[in-house]
Formats: structure tokens, sequence, C-alpha cells
């Protein structure tokens, strides 16, 4: 009897095998795109999440006052016009008379404040405002320190959203992309609004129609966007795999057609391909040095020793060596920013120089490192290859270095203990302006929560400097002295070198032939909206 | 046919038989006592663990395992030492190099030399394994035993304080020890020594339980041994034959528990490596560089079979009712 | 023939051992009438449960048997197919073992097992096997059959076990009944017990009895032909009473003489037989025993005796029948 | 019966409270903890303070003991607090019933193919099908099972588009795991049930029933087979609890919605509702399953009482 099962078992098995094998290739009418999107971020809205994961479902369902185009550059969204005060402080946007919510109903200006208002409530305790920041006594109404009314947001009438700023800014355009309307009526005293498609109202060119936890969130096109005309495609379906040898597999498989998050042997074997698609990220990868523990000349040390260029080649990375701090993809007149800028420094601030290694630490008192002790080195357990690569560059000039490896999410809290002496880290900035990298090092991130300055961190007379540099470039409205400014700063900030940069972010990403139109952004996101598939 | 007379060895036609005769006088004078026993060949009384071992030195699978062990543990102690190569020494000349004359199992993405690492892997794999299981089998049996022999209330209170620490993921513990002790190889080997006795206690358990009323040990308690004495010297050894196949198991699952460690990223802090971590990393390069993840893959099931193969045959060995 | 009820001819069996192959039973010639009641009677290891076992294949497959004859009822039971045995085994030979406390399944009821051959081979139903099982139990003497049939092994005490047990082999009117040390495992008490209801059911059923033993006291109290054997050979065959009056082979004397007094108060001293069984790994050529005889001559360790007749029905393997013995001494 | 039930039942329920409460007290041994200052370094402190309250965090240890224990008591595990706009028991229900499914899938399977295997080659002894499956069994616990999930997936995924990677709620998606999943049951079960056919097969009461004459069909089934299959039974109680509460392994190289990655996410989180409430879960649902066994256990085995 058990015998008869167990071959009965085995038949039904194999022949569920000959019918995926036949039905494999989908020929659906329906043009959807799989977009595999690493692992799910713990919650999916865009008021308690900060990563990049949920930021490119964000821009994908929600559409601010300003969006991405199809050639990458922010342009007017539901914003069908605008006006600036002469000063650059009061921006006076008409929303589109026709704009709908994806369930149909109107949106208007209101809805715009609503959304800010809701996002920025102290109760709320969102993840992200830095971008949100730029508007007047926004962070006091953060913070808790002012009412609504002192805010620099308002809706006018249905229609037309005037928005005041703290200090004029030449690139608020870009931030405006990231002001999107908020559902409010669905989302007040309902905190499970995110889970449920039915409250998950979006304005975007995708609405929500599905959110299976752990495996993915489904989307489809929205016929109430105001370019709903130009999507193509009817389904984004994004897919939350932890692993990119799986990841490359279904892409490989065809389960998923859009493959973001490339292993080094996804990278090798598309790399020749026309699949294979990199873009420009503004974003820098850097080693911080606990500023306490490693002194200044065993920090240029360390610059000088890491040999990038092998780094980036042994991890099969795409990326370019850094050069400075501030990325490719961030633009000085037109031009490359950081062009501009190593011309003008008479070459790259940060180069790979062994000898000079050496010298700086001989002179230093520790010839081949003698007398030094040996670092802890802090990382992700994802980049352990990189911190491996790193400790074997570093003990060629004589400075050793122990890995410590923390799990993502752990990794932050120790990141914050300050009870190490090298960080891994890395930033990618939100907009085309040397400031989106450079705020990092400002003195006001250094603060404790208590209000005391973070004691290990950057915080010496250089520090102090730059942070007077950084500060005068806010009211600044000539954008040449603005970006000089800045360059100076970059320019101390790596003469002194709490940070060691390490590269700057290039995206490479797959997609299937078929798939046009496919945009990826400076600063990493994906949009699906210009997307089509054309089955040949 | 073949086997048949294998069976039946031919017995020599006898000189004499009783129709004989003409048996010459001499051989019926008496055997003189030193000719009786010298037929009979004494065969030295052996005890139960000589006895073991003569079996086990018949079973080949189990000598195979047993070579096989020794030679992972020879090259786990003399491999690095040897090697020209150290297990983090990095050459970017030679990265990702298939298997050669230099390399014997290539090299991984920083042009270290992968044998010197799998071998230096094997001091980690083995020792979690080895050391684990022994642990585990010394505290299980020790535990179960007491709790099996004493039974009642003892009985019923140790269970149910294993119940509830089997309840508790082992994942826990390990993460929770990993917190305190850092990422070595002291806490992975207390965590993992810390979870795996529970089966081996009840298991044991179980054995005394069923075996504490036969004959010999009344027989002991009666020759006024004392309770400890009884389990050790009686009831354990007796009950050792299923221990040890589930300890057989227990090595493979310390090394897998380590794997898996490695696997969802709190294994051995780098530049260390165990085979988990490095078949963990091959299997990201699987397509490209099949060898990275081949080797210590092989490394980790061979040592597995091998241990299988000696749990196989020491279980038979040990069975004292196999024994005819 | 018919004439015996089983008759065995020059039976081997062999076991592959790691060690080698072991020969467990080296040549033997058995035979039992109808109704007869045979003793087996050797140390433990001498090759009287194997015989028997090998007679009704039950050995396991590391066992070889091989024999000129093994005629049960006038069938040669070497040519039987194994389903054919089993038809007989459990309906005309019925077989106790040892151990009461291991022989019997612990998961299933007494009545299950009682019940499970009168099913197979008297094709009773449920009912009627049940009838018979409780007949049987109350044949055994066991008290509330009806309530015992329900109980599982465990429940029951040694001695009820071995009752079960007998019931169990006797159910089906066998023709023969293998008991193969039944009281060894049981309290002296238990024991008597036990042959005496052996003793009566062979009176009831007048089914032809092999008793093995190692015990001479049984066999004093019930066999009526004994058989004695020692290092896979026999070494005696006779009557009780020959047997004990005129041992005719000095391992029989040996035993008779470790024996202590059968309770009628003579104190004579036990006198254990000096040495141990030879190794059948590796038999000796002679006779098995010669190394511990007392009488033995240089031929026991060249030749083994073969059975020679004594008087009516009691033949030895001893040289020391040797005829050219019996001139010598008629010489001097 | 029933008072034996009741028994063990209070005596899980004791046991319940002390894992829990050891599982509680090693939470909170954790250094760092949820909507530590640290962890939201971009908040106000008065807006951490008032998260940590409306989470009851702002209380000493026993306080939040008593609280946790009084919500628990009314079945109320708590929120996540990384995945903040779930509940721990909406979790449990999302990932449990596809952990489970798969678990008894695997389960069910594992049996069918271990006990025959076990019992064919315990019979046949030292023939080539005894080596077969010994072999077969002896690969099955020697490869870690990722490396076995990467292989299949390999092998039917990237060269061969057999199968999917990744999906839930069809047949095919459940046949790379179940496979995976299946392997070391099958193996552990197949060398169990042929060691225990080996001892069975050496009973008395074995050779009783072939004195007997019964058929060997039913000396194999009848009388060795449900002996052989106890050590099986014992060793399905901790089996079924590990197989339906997900492995972690095989749950995130095929995306699984299921348990164990929940369980292993949150630990690896610090997630400590989630981690407190899946343990509590996982150690009634092992508890549940040993109860289980052991009534099995009895009904197979009447050696066994019901007793304490």
């Amino acid at each position: 009897m058990k015998k008869v099962l167990a071959i009965a078992l085995a038949l039904a098995m194999i022949f569920s095998l000959a019918a995926c094998g036949g039905g494999g290739s989908a020929k659906n009418e329906k043009k959807v795109i799989n977009y595999a999107n690493g692992s799910q971020p713990e919650v999916l809205d865009p008021i308690s999440s900060n990563y990049a994961k949920t930021s490119i479902v964000m821009y994908n369902i929600f559409t601010g006052l300003t969006h991405i185009n199809a050639d990458g550059v922010a342009e007017l969204a539901y914003a069908d016009s605008y006006t600036v005060s002469d000063d650059g402080l009061v921006y006076t946007f008409h929303i589109r008379e026709d704009a709908k919510w994806s369930d149909g109903s109107d949106l208007n200006a209101k809805d715009w404040e609503n959304g800010f208002e809701f996002h920025m409530r102290p109760e709320n305790a969102a993840r992200s405002y830095d971008l949100k920041k730029y508007v007047k006594n926004a962070e006091a109404y953060y913070l808790g320190e002012c009412t609504w009314e002192e805010v620099g947001f308002h809706a006018t009438d249905d229609y037309t959203l005037e928005i005041t700023l703290q200090d004029p800014c030449t690139y608020f355009l870009d931030l405006c992309c990231t002001y999107i309307p908020y559902k409010t009526e669905k989302m007040e005293g309902n905190p499970d609004w995110s889970k449920n498609p039915e409250t998950y109202i979006t304005n975007g060119p995708f609405r929500v129609t599905k959110i299976v936890d752990q495996q993915g969130f489904y989307t489809e096109k929205n016929p109430y966007y105001y370019n709903a005309e130009n999507v193509k495609i009817d389904e984004v379906n994004f897919i939350w795999i932890d692993d990119e040898a799986v990841e490359l597999a279904s892409y490989k498989n065809g389960d998923i057609n859009v493959s973001d998050n490339l292993s080094k042997e996804a990278d090798e074997t598309f790399k020749s391909t026309s699949e294979y698609h990199a873009a420009e990220k503004i974003g820098c990868g850097y080693l911080t040095c606990n500023t306490e523990h490693i002194e200044k000349e065993v920090r240029q040390a360390m610059a000088y020793a890491l040999d990038r260029e092998t780094l980036i080649d042994l991890l099969g990375l795409a990326y370019e060596p850094a050069t400075g701090l501030v990325p490719f993809g961030i633009h000085w007149n037109g031009k490359q920013w950081r062009d501009v800028a190593n011309e003008k420094d008479g070459g790259p601030l940060v180069t790979y120089d062994v000898e000079k290694a050496k010298q700086i630490l001989a002179d230093a008192g520790y010839p081949n490192g003698e007398g030094l002790p040996t670092y802890t080195y802090i990382c992700k357990n994802t980049e352990t290859a990189k911190a491996q690569a790193v400790q074997n560059m570093f003990a060629q000039v004589g400075i050793d270095i122990k890995i410590d490896t923390y799990e993502s999410s752990v990794y932050w809290d120790v990141y914050d203990t300050e009870d190490w002496d090298i960080g891994d880290d890395g930033w990618t900035g939100d907009y085309d302006d040397p400031s989106t990298n450079l705020f990092l090092w400002e003195e006001y991130r250094e603060v404790n929560a208590d209000g005391t300055l973070k004691d290990a961190r950057w915080a010496n007379d250089i520090a102090k400097q730059y942070d007077a540099l950084m500060k005068s470039t806010y009211p600044e409205t000539d954008n040449e002295v603005r970006m000089e400014t800045m360059r100076e700063a970059e320019q101390l900030i790596i003469s002194d070198m709490p940070v060691i940069p390490t590269f700057f972010y290039t995206d490479t990403f797959l997609v299937k032939p078929e798939i046009t139109g496919v945009v990826k952004c400076y600063i990493g996101h994906v949009f699906f909206e210009y997307a089509d598939i054309v089955q040949k | 046919m073949a086997k048949k007379t294998e069976m039946f060895p031919t017995v020599p036609e006898a000189m004499y038989t009783m129709e004989s005769r003409d048996i010459p006088a001499e051989l019926f004078e008496p055997l003189p006592e030193e000719e009786k026993f010298s037929e009979q060949i004494n065969r030295p009384s052996v005890s139960y663990w000589q006895n073991a071992w003569m079996k086990l030195k018949k079973d080949k699978l189990a000598i195979i395992g047993v070579v096989f062990i020794i030679l992972m543990t020879l090259l786990a102690i003399f491999g690095p030492i040897f090697s020209p190569y150290t297990y983090e020494q990095q050459d970017y000349d030679v990265v990702n190099q298939p298997p050669s004359a230099e390399h014997w199992f290539g090299t991984d993405q920083f042009g270290r030399d992968q044998f010197t690492r799998i071998s230096y892997g094997a001091r980690i794999s083995l020792t979690i394994g080895i050391v684990a299981a022994i642990v585990n089998m010394i505290i299980g049996a020790l535990y179960g035993g007491i709790a099996g022999y004493f039974g009642k209330k003892t009985d019923m209170i140790m269970m149910r304080i294993v119940d509830i620490f089997a309840a508790i993921p082992s994942l826990l513990y390990i993460i929770l020890i990993m917190i305190f002790l850092g990422n070595n190889l002291k806490s992975i080997l207390i965590a993992i020594c810390l979870t795996y006795w529970f089966g081996t206690a009840r298991q044991t358990r179980g054995q005394i339980l069923s075996i504490k009323g036969q004959d010999f040990a009344m027989a002991a308690k009666v020759a006024g041994e004392t309770d400890f004495q009884i389990l050790l010297h009686h009831l354990i050894p007796n009950a050792i034959g299923p221990i040890i196949v589930t300890v057989t198991f227990l090595v493979p699952s310390a090394i897998f528990e380590e794997a898996f460690l490695s696997f969802i990223g709190i294994g051995i802090s780098v530049p260390v490596a165990s085979w988990g971590t490095l078949a963990n990393d091959g299997m990201k390069v699987m397509g490209l560089y099949p060898y990275q993840m081949l080797f210590p893959a092989m490394a980790i099931s061979l040592t597995m079979f091998a241990l299988n193969f000696i749990g196989d045959g020491l279980r038979d060995a040990l069975d004292s009712r196999l024994k005819k | 023939m018919g004439e015996h009820l089983l008759e065995v001819k020059n039976l081997r069996t062999n076991f592959k051992t790691s060690a080698g192959i072991v020969q467990a039973v080296r040549g033997i010639d058995l035979h039992v009438d109808a109704g007869e009641f045979m003793g087996i009677i050797g140390e433990s290891g001498c090759g009287k449960s194997v015989s028997m076992m090998s007679i009704m294949r039950l050995l396991d497959d590391n066992a070889a048997v091989k024999a000129e004859k093994i005629e049960f009822d006038g069938k040669e039971m070497q040519e039987l197919s194994r389903k054919e045995i089993r038809k007989i085994l459990g309906n005309d030979i019925g077989m106790i073992f040892q151990d009461p406390m291991t022989s019997l399944n612990p998961l299933y009821t007494i009545g299950n097992q009682l019940m499970e051959p009168l099913m197979k081979h008297q094709n009773m139903s449920k009912a009627r096997a049940k009838e018979r099982a409780i007949e049987m139990l109350e044949t055994v003497g066991i008290n509330e059959p009806d309530k015992r049939l329900k109980q599982y092994p465990h429940e029951l005490s040694g001695g009820m076990r071995q009752r079960v047990m007998i019931a169990v082999a006797m159910c089906c009117n066998p023709k023969l009944l293998i008991a193969d040390e039944p009281t060894t495992a049981l309290d002296v008490t238990i024991q008597a017990q036990i042959m005496e209801l052996m003793a009566e059911l062979k009176e009831k059923f007048d089914t032809a009895t092999i008793l093995i033993t190692h015990d001479l006291g049984v066999i004093a109290n019930s066999c009526t032909r004994v058989v004695v054997m020692y290092g896979g050979k026999i070494m005696e065959e006779a009557s009780v009473e020959d047997l004990f009056y005129h041992p005719a082979h000095p391992y029989t004397e040996g035993l008779l003489r470790s024996v202590p007094g059968d309770g009628s108060g003579s104190k004579e001293r036990l006198v254990p037989i000096p040495g141990t069984p030879p190794d059948l790994l590796d038999p000796p050529a002679g006779c098995p025993f010669a190394a511990r005889c007392p009488k033995a001559m240089r031929i026991c360790n060249q030749a083994p005796a073969q059975l020679t007749t004594v008087g009516a029905d009691h033949r030895a393997a001893c040289w020391l029948l040797h005829p050219q013995i019996k001139d010598m001494k008629g010489g001097e | 019966m029933s008072r034996y039930i009741v028994k063990r039942l209070v005596a899980a329920i004791i046991s319940m409270f002390f894992l829990i409460t050891i599982t509680f007290f090693l939470m909170h041994a954790i250094p760092g903890g949820p909507f530590s200052a640290g962890e939201r370094k971009d908040l106000n402190p008065e807006i951490i303070e008032a998260i940590r309250a409306r989470y009851g965090l702002d209380q000493p240890v026993w306080k939040q003991y008593l609280n946790y224990m009084a919500k628990l008591l009314q079945g109320d595990m708590g929120v996540s607090y990384k995945k903040t706009n779930y509940t721990v028991n909406e979790l449990i229900g999302l990932g449990f019933p596809i952990s489970g499914e798969i678990g008894i899938i695997a389960i069910v399977i594992a049996l069918v193919f271990g006990i025959p295997l076990g019992v064919v080659a315990a019979l046949k002894r030292g023939s080539w099908a005894d080596m077969a499956s010994m072999i077969f069994a002896t690969i099955g616990i020697s490869i870690p099972t990722f490396v076995i999930a990467m292989l299949l997936m390999y092998e039917f995924c990237m060269k061969h588009s057999l199968l999917p990677t990744f999906g839930w709620g069809e047949i095919r998606h459940l046949i790379l795991p179940v496979i995976c999943m299946c392997l070391s049951p099958i193996a552990n079960i197949t060398r169990l049930c042929r060691s225990s056919m080996l001892e069975v097969s050496r009973q008395d009461y074995v050779r009783t029933a072939r004195a007997k004459g019964v058929g060997e069909g039913s000396v194999i089934f009848k009388h060795m087979l449900r002996n052989a299959i106890l050590p099986v039974v014992t060793y399905l109680g901790p089996l079924v609890a590990a197989l339906m509460t997900g492995s972690f392994a095989i749950e995130r190289l095929f995306m699984i919605p299921g348990m164990g990655r929940y369980f292993v996410n949150a630990v690896t989180d610090r997630d400590y509702t989630v981690i407190m409430g899946l343990t509590i879960f996982y150690g009634a649902f092992i508890m549940l399953c040993t109860l289980l066994v052991d009534i099995a256990y009895a009904f197979i085995d009447p050696r066994v009482r019901f007793e304490d």
C-alpha cells in the first residue's frame, strides 16, 4: 500500500514537472513587469520607511508636484505651472484641475497640504524628513516647536499651493518630486492603512492591488493618473528576493524581468550583453574613522593605502574609484562637478600610493605600522568581501584591522555606539547639488539625541571651519559662489580625512530585451512609467 | 553453488571409524593431560570494547570512514602548517583560478589558496562537530540517564526542563551567546553544545527506562552497587549503542548548524572561514567558478558520509545483542 | 516410511559469522515417534536449539542447513516451499521458546496472538477462534480467560505468559510440540507447574514432544527417551532409565555428576565438568569432548567416534565402546 | 486517558510559563533595544520617549513583564517593533499556514519514502537494495540544505527553466522547496527504520510469529513493522514541529513567505515582540506535537500507560 502511494506521488511530481516545463513562457496579453526589489523593508509606506527599496515603490505609486521624466530629469507633474518670488523663497504651484486619486476621487491642493502636515506631524515620527526641512518651519513643526499655521506650506484655494522656504534653494523643483499628497481621511486613526490596498490610495502611474508580506507588492496601471494614456505597462510587481544568487536564477528563468541587485556572477555573465544597463548614481562609499581613536596621519595613510581600482575589480563592481566625496552625477554649470573640481584642485583629492602611505606613517613615528594598535573595523555581514580586501590593503602598509560583522539591522545600532575605529558607510544623495553629499559632515549631524556633541566623531577645529563654510552656502543665491565654497569645504574635509572615500556608486541592472524605457535616475530609483514591453 | 561449498567445509575423512578393527593399541592409551587442550585454541576472552573494535575492523565502510576522518584531522592539523600559503594571504594576480598544481583546489576572489582555506576550515568545522557531539553525548547521556534511572518526580521535573529548553529555538541562544561573546569559534561552540543535548537526553532516558528493570541491573543492585555505579557501569553502557547512533547524527547536525549560521551571516568572523562559510561564499559564484563551492561542499559532504559510516559501523559493533 | 513422526538424518547447520563459519550442528540423526516425549539435553551452545530451528527453517539468512533427510509426517521438509512449511508450522508443529517475556509480541493482546494461528491454519472465523482461544487458555490453566484475551503480554506474569505460549503452540492440536527450554527463565515452582502442564497436555492430546533443556531434572520427570548433545554432535541416546542408571558416555556421566541429587536427600557433591565446550568455529577433529574427558584416549583426539549400539534403544558415541577395547580388556 | 491529557496540558502550561519567563528576560538581557535613542537619532528625544511610552517600554522590566503576561493571557502578543503595522498574531497567521503546508507535505513524503526504504533495506540486509537506500539516506543527511536548494535551483530554474524560483499558491511552487525539505527527514527515517527493523527482526516474538506459521507479509507488517515504527513515531514529534514551523534556508532561497523567515528575520532584526511571540508559538507547538506523539505512542504501544 505504502509503495503504491510512493509511486503515485513520484509520478505526480514528474507530471507536474513536465506540466510546468510546457507552460514556461507566459503569453500574457497583459504587459507585466516583475521587478526584484531586494529584501523587504519592514514597513512599506512613505512615512515610516526611508529605505531606497521603499522609495522605489513609492516613486512608482505616488507622483509629486514634479516628477522625474523619461530623461531622468525633474519636470512639472501634478503642478502644471508655478511662480517663484524674487527672493526665491516663495513658490506658488498651480495644481492640475483634473487631478484624481487612484480611487477616482478628486485630488486638490488641500490634499497636498494635508499630506505634508500628516508627514511632519510629530507623533507620526516620520523616518525621513530631510528633504522637507527646506520648507519654512517644517522642522520646527516636526519637533513640536510650532503650530501648523506657522509652517510655509498651505493651499490657498483648491488648485493653488503656496510653499515658503527657509532659505532660497536652486534645486527646489528636484525636491518637489518627494512632495506627495496623502489621502489622509483613509489614514487618520488607521495605523493599518498601508497594509490594505483599499486604504492605500495613491496618485502615481500605478496603484496598489495586492500586498503579500514577505513576497511582493503588486500594482497595476492607475487609470486616473493624469498621464495615464502614456503608461503602457499594465502591472508592476515588486518582488522581494533576499538572495542575489536567487535573483539571478529568477532573472534567467524569466520569473522576473528587471533585476536590480546584481551578484558578482550576474555582473560577469551579462556585462557584455544588451540586457546590462549602468546608470550613474550620486552616491559615494566611504570608511568613517573614529577620529578619537585614529590620528590624522594614520587616516591619511589609510586613504593612500587603498587600491580602489583593484578593490572594484575584486568585488566585481561597476563602481568608479572615489577621488573625493562628491560623486559623478552632480553638475556644475552643466559639467560633471567632479571633473570641474578635480581640474581646479589640480588632480584628484584622493589617490592610491602605497609608498606615500608608508612615508606618512614613518614620519608620524609608526614605521611600517609599528606601535599602532589593531583597529576594529565594523561592517554589515553582506560587506565582508570588501572588508577583507581592505584588511589586506591596510596590512600592506602595516596597519592591522580586525573585522566585526553585524546583521544589517543591528549594524546601525552598533555604528551608533562609537565603540569601533573604522566603520563602513556610504550615502546616496537626493538631488543634483554637492550639498546632498557634503551636508553629511555638518556639525548638526554629529549631535547626540540629548543635544551634546558626539565625542568620537569629527568635531575638531577643521570640522568647525567646514561647518561654517557649509552654512554660508545656504542663503547664497550665486551658484558659482556656492559651488566654489563647497569645493573648498571638500578640500578641507579631505585634508583632515575623517572619512576615507572609497567608491563612487554606479547602478547596474538587468532588463530583458523586450522591455524598453526603464528609467533609473541619479538617485538610484527605478521608474516604470515610461516602460513598454515590445514582443518581437 | 560456490557459496554452499563454502558454507559446508568438507570434513576430512577420519582415519578410523567405529568399524575399524586395525586401530593401533597405543591410540587407546589414555590421553596425557598436556595434550588434552592442545587441539583447542583457547581464544583470549575479549572485552565488550575489544570485541567491538574487532567487529569494527571488519566493517570496510566504517574503516574507510575512520581513515577519512583521520586524514581530515591530519589535514586540519598539518595542512595549514605545511601549506606554502596562509588562509588569509591574498594574491591579486591569481584571483579565481581553477584548480592547478600550485593551487590544488583553485583560488578564491582574493587569490587565496582554497586548499589552505579548506584545511583551515576543517579545524573549525571538525572541532565544532566533534566537540559538540561529545559534549552533547556526555551531558545528554548523564542527564537522560539520571532522569530515567531515578524516574518518578525526578524524571518528571528533569524532562519538563528539557521540554522547556528544547522549545526555545536554538538560534535564540546562539544569537544571545554571540552578542555576549562575539562572533568567534568559542561562542559558536558553546551555543551549539548547549542546544543539542536534549535529544540525547530524551533518548537515553527512554533506553534506561526500558532496561533498568532487567536482571543485570537488579543483580548489580543486589550486589550493593550504588545508583550511580549502576547507571554508569551497567545501564549507560548497555544503552550506548543507540546513543552513539544519535551522536553520529549530531556531528553532522553541529557542522550543519554552523554552516547555517554562516548562511544567515552570523557565522565565524572573516577572514577565518569554516566549511560552511566557504560553501556559502562559493554559492554566490556557483555558475562562474563552480569549484569554489564544490570543494567546501564536498569537504562537508564527504565528512558527513564518513561520520555516518563510522556511526553505522559503531552501532553494529557495539550492539551486544548481535554477538552470537 | 512413516514409522517415525519426525526423522532427521545427518543434519548439518553452519552459520556464517564475521569470524568465519561456525559449525553449530555437525551431522546428527534424530527421530521422534508419534506420541513420544523425547528430551534433548546438552550445555548451551551444543546445537540442540539450532538443530530444531534448522528442521523448522526458522534460522536467519546467515545459516545454511543440509541434511540427508528431514522427514516429518511422511513429507520431506527440505523439498517443501516456504509456504508449505508455514502450513506445517503452528499447525502440525507447535513451538515453545525459552523466554516467555520476549516471545510474545508486546504490541498485541494475548487474544490476538492466540487467535492468529487458529484463523490462519484452521480457517476459523474470528468468533470461533475466540471461543477456541478461551478454551485453550482454560486448558493451560489460566483463570478468567475471556479477560486475559484482552490483556497485553506485559500485564501477565512470566509463568502465565509461558502458559499462553503453550496455548499458542497447542491450539491447533499439533502432532509435534517442540519446547525449547520452556522453563529455564522461570522460577522453580513455576517450572514444576509448567512441566506438569506439559505432561498433562501430552496425555490429553497425545502430542509427540521434543523437550530441549540443559536441566537433567526436567528430563528425568517427563521424558521417555533422551538424546545427549555436545559440540554439535549426539553423544548418547537412550531411554531415561538407561541414561540415568547406565550412562555409556563419559559426558553423560559428567552431566549426571554435576546435578545435585533429585531431592531424595542424598548429599552427593555437585561436580562440575572442568573445561569449556569446544570452539565450533574450528571444531576438533576428534571427539568434541576429548579435551574435557577424564577417560580420553589418544584416539579420541584423532577421530570422532560414531554412535554405537550399547543396548536396546541405547546408543553412544565413544571410543570406549570400540570392540578393540573390549578385546584389550578381555586380554588383560 | 483524558485525565492523562489534562495532566499533560497542565504540565505544558507550567512549562510554557517558564519558557515565556525565561525568554522574556533573555530578550531584555540583550543590550540595546527597540526605539532606543541610538536607533532613532533623527528623532527628538521627547518623541522617542513618547513612542517608547506607547509601547510601554518606559516602564521597569518587571512591569513590562506583567503587562506582557496580562496581554498574552488575552491572546495578544503585541505589535511588531519593526514591522510596526503588523501584530505578532497577524504575522503568525500569515506565516504558519504556509510553512505548515510545506511541512505537512514534506512529512508525508518523508514517511511514504522513508519507511519503505528503511524496511526494504533491513529485510534485504547486505543486498544492493540495502546499499542503494543507505547511500541515498546518507546523501540526504550529508549535504547542507542550502547547498541542495541552490543546486536544484541551478538545475531546474537557471539551466532549464522548468520551475519557478519564487511564488506561492501553485503546485509547481511547492516542488523544489518540498524536495529540499524532505530529503533529510527521508534519510533519517530510512536509517531509523532500517536499524529498528533489524533490531526487531532479532526479537523472540518475531521467531514466535514465524513458528506459528504466520505468512511472511504478516510477520513483516504486523509483527515487525509496528514495533519498528516506534522510534520513528518518537522522531516524528520534533520533526513535525521543526518542519511545520518552516526552514529559514529554504524559505529564504525560494522566497516562501513562511514562519521560518519571520523568525530568523526577527532574530537578526532584534524584533523583540516577534521573537517572543514566535518563540511562544514554537514552544506551544512543540509541546503539542510531543503530547500528540506521546498519545500516538501509547496507542501503538500498550506498555506505555497514561500515567505521570
